[in-house]
């Protein structure tokens, strides 16, 4: 009698697996129904909302300052262009325009925030795929990056380092050159983990041709941020858009060309290079002068609407903002970059194998708190 | 009288130290990773934290011991029995040493006996696997399996090129004949030691090729359900089984007990300072050399894919050992082999 | 590719690379703090544990009203008292809590706060307030804000009460919308 | 409108703006009041005469502010313009959907908002159509992929169908979950859930509330 179910397994063809929420691997809380013949899955359905807080709904109480502390919630690991994003999309509204200080403060401390959440990204990819010592190498340089924000802001994770209009505060003495000595080291480490997984003949063989998506494709799906880049559509917003100083600074927007998981770490590696290039440009030109501009102390902006997005670590970020005129938004819509790339994920992923899913999931550089809100 | 005693105690010797070995491997794992990855790793318990792995067993020990409710009983208690006895059987054929002192027992088919009785751990990964009633478990004995098909047969070819070379089955003997010959077999048979030790860590199930339990992938794949001493032999049988890899690398390829250059500089292990040094120092000091490469493996690559696994089982290892064995038996045939 | 590139591709030197990288740092210095006994030092400006002066509170409630998840409770009342011949009205405050375990550390109260120097602020560089039973410990009223009571200041740092207070506005503690520098 | 953002972000910073000396030029833009956008009619924009050109009587309004253009559209003409508009027009990504909720309009309760990007001269467009509470919204899913989670995230924030849908579920908050959270008549607090989820262990109405035990 015991052994009818083992039986009906053992003959079942199609098995269901459900992966997450509280796999190792799914990032957060993500949960995938994958339905696998074997090891090959034949289809994954992706259910998500386990850390929905309402985020939308908590900005249309909050003032527009407020909503600032929120929007760090998002993509934990890049709090800092959740911020650039939000004041962004305000201060269009209100037509403010920031010191020029204040907007390479903005660069810089933005680039800082691409590199740890790119870290976040290497390190937990590289321990799905089964490498677990990248893991600490990436965790200690981000550390670095977070003593950085900690000595500018007060705060390692959830910076809230941006305020309508500006900065709130002006940098310590002796930032710059701890910046300067951060990024002048970087470059040399990510040489270290490049001789660790890039030519190594594991990490080929299980990035190169996994989790594919054309060019086409991508665009059809809406990816953006590196998932984008790496199926070779040369496309960025700070390139496209330029906000705060980016058409000042120098940098190239690095593409791959299969669109496979091998192509997309590629370009994530070099983006760091380019970060740090772009950092090193803003240190060098970074003014004196004012970090905020002239705004006034209750934050109204007119009546009307605006989309202002960024380039998050993670693709596309954009902010929706519909104002009544009053001192709170009236619908503050994210745009959040994971969770329109998370839904291309059963498409690169059918037909490949359960080891796959893991790789293709830590390619996306999912974060379950934006995908939620 | 003694026929029976002094056997006895070395069993008992033998399976005191290869389990509180096992536990300490454990230990000095954690130590090293840490260190390859700039942490300290374990040092609350006790000085230094030298009594974590005690720490660690006696946690185990009183651990609730779960199963699952739908579960095959009998098998779920079979499958940890199954992949720890082999593992400490293999051990009454290794020679420690030169004299029978420091052996349980030297067959003249001793290789036989170390393949054969060292295959049946797998049956432990599998049944454990099948029996939990996780699809988790389920897919990590699936692998296991697969893995245990497409490697059992390039070792199977690495070991013959030794025998080859040695003209002999039994261990003692092969260490012998490196000594009488004066040169390791790991210099003639530098590909097949390669073969070997791929193919034997991925027997272990250790990380490039530790697919069965992937923790990223199937949680942790065949022991996911097990927990407590169950969990404890899976974990000793690992480490039981790494230490048998090692120790026949050793006796194979690096003359077992002998030390450094037993020929060249035979004088200068004659001297009364070094003589006194048991034969089994030199041969556990080549075992954790390999047991510390195990570590270093870990601790530096990316794993597998099952797919790609059987492919370089197959496609590479089983040529390339194939290959090997032809060149070296020619070798052995023209500069007149001892068979 | 010729045969002889093939040939050497069976041969894994990248995983030899890869093995001197980890090798290498196996002999680094490591980064570990070992915690209780070692405790990183925060940043001047770091978001700890919350500090207040009630001498130095004007009870304007700008702090209650920045707050983005209102965890600032405040209530007050007026008393009048004869100084001089004079009639003067004062606001007193009769209840400052916060219910510091919602609390996300994220300055905007510090910053909202008018008075110089601040009356509540942030920059104590005190972060182990872990307590058992969050309901009781993890609620602040004005006494405990300034005595700290249940939490364990930074080594070096004082509670409030005891004179722990920010001296001066610095420059780096100003609130948003001041003037940079 | 290759310039649109880009113009809008230009012209409130002009390049260059003098940091070091703020005596001798006017004041910078930071110093002084905020130039606030104003919108204005935008009949008259390239992409919106392209579309009124492409499908005719698709184009009911059409407002520029902030450098970003806003066409909206009626509902009857939505599916034909945004196929025109992807076919035609090159407007292949769609960035953002989401939807704006306005109870007590007379033209519709709610906003849907579409966000296009044209790669060719990488200029974006806003497509708006307005609906009142219960009508259908034709599903642009068949247009582009994208559409698929964000329709199922402003179904299940708004409330709102979107007719064609292959997969029309709720997505964040959990399958019979009650009310449509973003609305505006949705209570900040929270609702009751338990009594959804269990019904055995908490009576409708009597589960616990989102935002209690507070004090």
């Amino acid at each position: 009698m015991e052994r009818t179910h083992l039986k009906a397994f053992a003959d079942a063809e199609e098995m269901e697996i459900s992966f997450g929420p509280q796999h190792p691997s799914t990032h957060g809380v993500l949960r995938l129904m994958v339905k696998v013949d074997g090891e090959r899955i034949l289809d994954v359905k992706p259910i998500i909302g386990y850390l929905h807080r309402g985020t939308e709904k908590l900005f249309e109480r909050e003032t527009y300052n407020g909503c600032i502390p929120h929007t760090d919630r998002m993509d934990y690991t890049a709090a800092v262009t959740n911020n650039q994003g939000l004041v962004g999309a305000v201060e269009r509204l209100m037509g403010i325009t920031i010191p020029p200080r204040a907007a390479y403060l903005r660069m810089i401390l933005a680039e800082l925030q691409r590199l740890a959440s790119h870290l976040v990204w290497l390190a937990t990819h590289a321990l799905d795929i089964g490498a677990q010592t990248p893991y600490f190498y990436c965790f200690e340089e981000r550390d670095k990056i977070l003593d950085l924000f900690e000595e500018y802001c007060g705060a390692r994770l959830t910076t809230n380092c941006m305020r309508v209009g500006g900065m709130p505060f002006d940098l310590t003495p002796g930032w710059t050159d701890r910046c300067r000595a951060f990024i002048e080291q970087f470059p040399a480490k990510v040489s270290d983990w490049e001789r660790l997984l890039t030519k190594n003949r594991i990490w080929r063989e299980r990035t190169v041709g996994v989790g594919v998506i054309s060019a086409a494709d991508a665009i059809e799906w809406g990816l953006t941020g590196p998932p984008l880049r790496g199926s070779g559509v040369r496309w960025d917003i700070r390139k496209v858009f330029p906000y705060d100083r980016y058409d000042e600074v120098e940098f190239d927007v690095p593409i791959g060309t299969n669109g496979d998981t091998y192509d997309r770490y590629l370009v994530r590696m070099e983006e760091m290079r380019q970060s740090v290039r772009i950092i090193r440009q803003c240190l060098e030109r970074l003014p004196d002068g004012p970090v905020m501009a002239k705004v006034p102390k209750i934050i109204k902006p007119p009546k009307g609407e605006v989309y202002f997005s960024v380039e998050a670590p993670k693709g596309e970020l954009g902010y929706y903002l519909v104002s009544e005129g009053g001192d709170t938004p009236y619908r503050l819509h994210v745009r959040p970059a994971c969770f329109i790339n998370l839904q291309a994920l059963p498409e690169m992923v059918r037909g490949q194998l359960v080891a796959d899913l893991v790789a293709v999931i830590g390619t996306l550089d999912i974060v379950l708190g934006e995908i939620d809100r | 009288m003694t026929y029976l005693v002094i056997p006895l105690v070395k069993i008992v010797v033998i399976l005191l130290v290869l389990i509180l070995g096992a536990a300490y491997l454990t230990f000095f794992e954690r130590k090293i990773l840490a260190y390859i990855q700039i942490r300290l790793g374990p040092n609350r318990v006790g000085p230094k934290g030298w009594l974590q792995a005690i720490a660690d067993a006696l946690k185990l020990f009183v651990k609730e011991d779960l199963t699952p409710a739908r579960s095959e009983k009998f098998v779920f208690l079979l499958a940890p029995v199954l992949i720890i006895v082999p593992a400490l059987l293999v051990f009454a054929v290794i020679p420690f040493g030169p004299s029978d002192i420091w052996r349980l027992t030297d067959i003249n088919v001793a290789l036989l006996f170390v393949l054969g009785v060292s295959s049946v751990g797998i049956y432990g990964i599998i049944l454990g696997g099948w029996s939990s009633n996780n699809k988790y478990s389920l897919m990590g004995g699936l692998r296991s399996a697969a893995q245990l098909i497409s490697y059992e047969v390039p070792m199977g070819f690495a070991v013959v090129t030794v025998v080859v070379m040695a003209g002999s089955l039994s261990l003692v003997r092969i260490v012998e004949v490196q000594r009488e010959l004066g040169v390791w077999f790991f210099l003639p048979g530098i590909v097949a030691l390669f073969v070997y030790f791929v193919c034997g860590v991925a027997e272990t199930n250790r990380n490039p090729f530790d697919l069965p339990e992937a923790e990223s992938e199937l949680v942790g794949g065949f022991h996911t359900e097990y927990s407590g001493m169950k969990w404890a032999f899976f974990f000793l049988g690992e480490y039981a089984n790494m230490i048998v890899i090692s120790a026949m690398a050793t006796v194979l390829f690096f003359g077992g007990w002998l030390p450094p250059f037993p020929n060249l500089l035979a004088p200068l292990w004659a001297l009364p300072a070094v003589a006194w040094v048991p034969p089994p120092f030199w041969f556990l000091l080549k075992v954790a050399a390999f047991i510390f490469l195990y570590m270093w493996f870990r601790g530096t690559f990316p794993r597998y894919r099952f797919d790609q696994l059987m492919r370089l089982g197959w496609k590479v290892l089983l040529p390339v050992s194939l290959a090997n064995l032809m060149v070296v038996a020619l070798g052995v045939l023209i500069l007149g082999g001892r068979s | 590719m010729s045969w002889w590139d093939k040939i050497l591709a069976f041969i894994p030197l990248e995983l030899v690379q890869g093995l001197g990288v980890t090798g290498k740092y196996l002999f680094r210095k490591k980064v570990t703090v070992q915690y209780p006994e070692q405790r990183l030092e925060p940043k001047d400006r770091f978001r700890g544990m919350f500090g207040f002066s009630e001498e130095r509170c004007i009870v304007c409630h700008n702090c209650a009203k920045a707050c983005p998840i209102d965890i600032i409770h405040i209530t007050d009342h007026f008393e009048e008292s004869v100084v001089d011949g004079k009639k003067r009205k004062k606001k007193v405050l009769d209840r400052y809590d916060i219910d510091v375990k919602r609390c996300m550390f994220c300055g905007l109260c510090e910053e909202a706060c008018p008075t110089k120097p601040v009356a509540i602020w942030l920059t104590t560089k005190t972060y182990e307030t872990a307590a058992y039973e969050r309901n009781e410990r993890l609620y602040f009223d004005k006494v405990r804000l300034q005595t700290w009571d249940g939490v364990l200041p930074f080594p070096g740092v004082k509670a409030p009460a005891e004179g722990g207070m920010p001296e001066d506005p610095k420059a780096e503690k100003k609130a948003a919308g001041g003037e940079g520098a | 409108m290759a310039e649109e953002d880009k113009g809008a972000a230009r012209a409130s910073a002009p390049a260059g703006a003098p940091a070091g000396d703020p005596a001798a030029a006017p004041k910078a833009p930071w110093e002084d009041k905020p130039v606030t956008p104003v919108p204005h009619d935008a009949g008259a924009h390239p992409a919106v005469a392209e579309l009124e050109a492409a499908v005719p009587g698709a184009v009911a309004e059409a407002v520029e502010m902030a450098g970003q253009v806003t066409v909206v559209v009626p509902l009857n003409r939505l599916l034909a313009a945004c196929q025109a508009l992807k076919e035609q027009l090159g407007y292949g990504f769609l960035v953002d959907l989401t939807v704006v909720d306005w109870p007590g309009r007379e033209a519709g309760r709610f906003d849907v908002v579409y966000w296009l990007h044209r790669h060719r001269d990488e200029s974006r467009l806003r497509v708006k159509v307005r609906v009142a509470e219960g009508q259908e919204v034709p599903s642009v899913t068949p247009v582009w992929k994208v559409a698929n989670w964000m329709e199922r995230e402003a179904f299940d924030m708004f409330g709102l169908y979107f007719g064609g849908h292959p997969n029309l579920e709720r997505i964040l908050t959990w399958e019979g979950f009650s009310g449509h959270p973003l609305r505006k008549d949705f209570p900040l607090e929270g609702i009751d859930t338990g009594a959804a989820i269990y019904p055995d262990v908490f009576p409708p109405g009597g589960g616990p509330v989102a935002g209690g035990g507070e004090e």
